[in-house]
């Protein structure tokens, strides 16, 4: 990497090293970890893109795989062996219908605005249903909209994919169908009764419209 | 319609009424009614659909009056919709909505809907971090050795010092008890010098030391002077004053002074043996002053 | 997942499977476990002790190692590779408020009693304020001040001098010069008493704004 100015003060570990390098340092961490934060462990010279590939290939077929969450590398065990682990198993509490169908649509509409999860459940959302999807640090406050009176919008986090192993938000499991059928589109809909006054303005409500001025 | 699905319908829009605590909003009931249609929620009969919740809102209410008030307004919505789907298109007036947008937004939030429900079990489907999948069951923490360079600008030094300076002069106004010496103080004071004091003394002269500057000294008259009176009242000084405002003179009492006779040239205050005398004490300050 | 989801009651899986649930349950558990402990969560008929030894064997050269511990078993990363989950990290930090207040108290009134710099701080220096520049050896003890109690006082140091590029603490700028640079803000500068009790001086210096500032 930077052989020329600075001569590493050891030899650059060979592959094998290397790989048991990139093994012992993701064993190591419960948490996912950057190529970089690898491979600033590593010494330097030292390829952690190449070895992860190389070790990823090596516990393909293991009990335990390297996966990539949120686009950090991580080793969890193999999912076809989790009856094994029941005794390893967190208590979790069941979640409401209400806060998995808010997760959902935080995670497909983000950055999305209560008033929008509203609109899409058809009923309002409960403060105890985002309090529990943020205190489950699954979901966090993203940028205020940029529309009258500002609204803070919520996104969803790194622990969100890391729970449900996602390499990222990208990954959503039927995303791009949703996207093509047009389902994701910032539309108002008729029928929540507070835009029936004029759903024609309402509908201008995604860009920031003249209008908008006049509130700020 | 054919006869069959007609019968399911009925026989689910009873659950529907039995359940209805476990909707949440208008928008689940009609979602679970779209799909008792059975078709792609693309082709739904918003019409039909219309027809159904209000036969449901009519029922449900016909069982419990208290339907909550978002069934009502969406129940209105409805039968709205409903009249202008069914009214010819001609009709339309320039400023109302479009009947068939009506609809079909109607259409698109209930599929909306259906799709966040399938993704939210789509994702909660899948393998799940402390569920399915496990992560390292004791991690081996990475001991970070942290070297800190402390930095500070010269700036910042002389900035917060001309803060530190300027608001340490500036503290907030505090009304500070005005420093008084105790009539206790002098008592214990003039105890000690009680059979020192064979000659009439100015009782200025048994003042402490450090009251005698100008601020301090007229609280310590006062208690001294206090003070002499008690030990008079006790029997163990004498006092006398010749005129007004005139200086006071304490000594040592003697039998001469026990008798009663000898009140002449003595504060009345002195020989007069009252419980309350003490508490007139305050007023004399501005005298002795 | 799918292929194993309902292993036949009695089948034994075969060496392979048994090696990655060993290697799995190793993985998950949070404390060394017994080849007893570990046959239990097997399905019956596995061999946990035959599985142990062949994974122990399979990780002897690679970056985590199959170890026994009391009698247990668990995953260790590889002794030699220890120092890669011990972290180096340099870090400027700026001097904290405190910090740097009572160390400017010192540079200019030194030598200096703690309660002497408590009293223009108007607040308590908190001991470890004091040992932390102690520590980066920008002040030291001077001599006891001859006063009840002795107390100790506090100097500034060669390299305080040197840190901050001075000649000696004399060229400390005057809190005439500090008002004069704008390093005291406008605000404190106009409520000082001296230009209070000359109201002309103090029109004449900051004409109508004066009042404003009072109260900003």
């Amino acid at each position: 990497m930077t052989e020329a100015e600075t001569p590493p003060p050891f030899a650059v570990p060979d592959a094998d090293r290397q790989d048991r390098m990139v093994e012992a340092i993701l064993f190591a961490s419960s948490d996912p970890l950057s190529t970089d934060e690898i491979e600033a462990r590593m010494p330097r010279g030292s390829d952690a893109a190449e070895a992860l590939r190389r070790v990823e290939a090596a516990y393909a077929e293991r009990g335990v795989n390297v996966v990539r969450v949120a686009g950090k590398w991580a080793l969890r065990t193999a999912s076809d062996l989790s009856f094994l682990l029941r005794n390893e198993a967190q208590e979790t509490r069941k979640l409401s219908r209400a806060a998995t169908e808010t997760l959902a649509i935080i995670a497909y509409h983000q950055p999305v605005t209560r008033t929008e999860i509203e609109e899409v459940r058809g009923v309002a959302v409960s403060k105890g249903t985002l309090d529990l999807l943020l205190e489950l640090e699954w979901i966090k406050l993203g940028r205020r909209r940029e529309t009258p009176g500002r609204p803070v919008t919520f996104v969803t986090t790194e622990a969100f994919l890391t729970h449900f192993g996602l390499e990222s938000t990208k990954d959503l499991p039927g995303l791009d169908e949703l996207k093509k059928s047009g389902l994701l589109d910032a539309r108002t809909v008729a029928i929540t009764p507070q835009k029936d006054d004029d759903p024609l303005e309402a509908d201008d409500e995604d860009g920031p419209g003249e209008d908008a001025n006049l509130f700020n | 319609m054919p006869d069959g699905e007609s019968l399911d319908f009925e026989a689910e829009s009873n659950s529907l009424l039995i359940d209805i605590d476990g909707f949440e909003g208008p928008l689940d009931v009609l979602l679970t009614l779209a799909r008792n249609q059975k078709v792609d929620l693309r082709q739904i009969s918003i019409l039909q659909l219309a027809e159904q919740y209000l036969a449901f809102v009519r029922a449900a209410r016909a069982l419990r009056l208290d339907l909550a008030a978002d069934y009502l307004v969406t129940a209105a919505w409805l039968a709205y919709l409903k009249s202008r789907l069914l009214l010819p298109v001609e009709d339309k007036a320039e400023d109302e909505p479009d009947a068939d947008e009506m609809a079909a937004r109607l259409a698109f939030q209930l599929q909306r809907l259906e799709a966040m429900r399938k993704a939210a079990a789509t994702l909660f489907g899948r393998d799940q971090l402390g569920r399915d999948v496990f992560a390292r069951g004791k991690p081996e923490v990475v001991t970070v050795e942290k070297q800190i360079d402390w930095t500070c600008r010269l700036m910042d030094l002389l900035g917060s010092y001309a803060k530190a300076k300027s608001a340490s002069s500036y503290r907030p106004l505090h009304i500070e008890r005005a420093k008084a010496h105790s009539m206790e103080e002098a008592l214990v004071r003039l105890r000690g010098v009680v059979g020192d004091t064979p000659n009439w003394t100015r009782l200025e002269m048994f003042l402490p030391e450090d009251w005698r500057n100008e601020k301090m000294t007229r609280s310590a008259i006062a208690s001294t002077f206090a003070a002499s009176l008690e030990l008079a009242r006790e029997g163990h000084v004498a006092l006398r004053q010749t005129e007004m405002f005139g200086p006071i003179y304490m000594r040592d009492v003697t039998e001469d002074d026990l008798a009663p006779d000898l009140t002449e040239g003595l504060d009345a205050a002195v020989v007069t043996d009252h419980p309350r005398q003490r508490r007139r004490i305050p007023h004399l300050r501005g005298k002795v002053a």
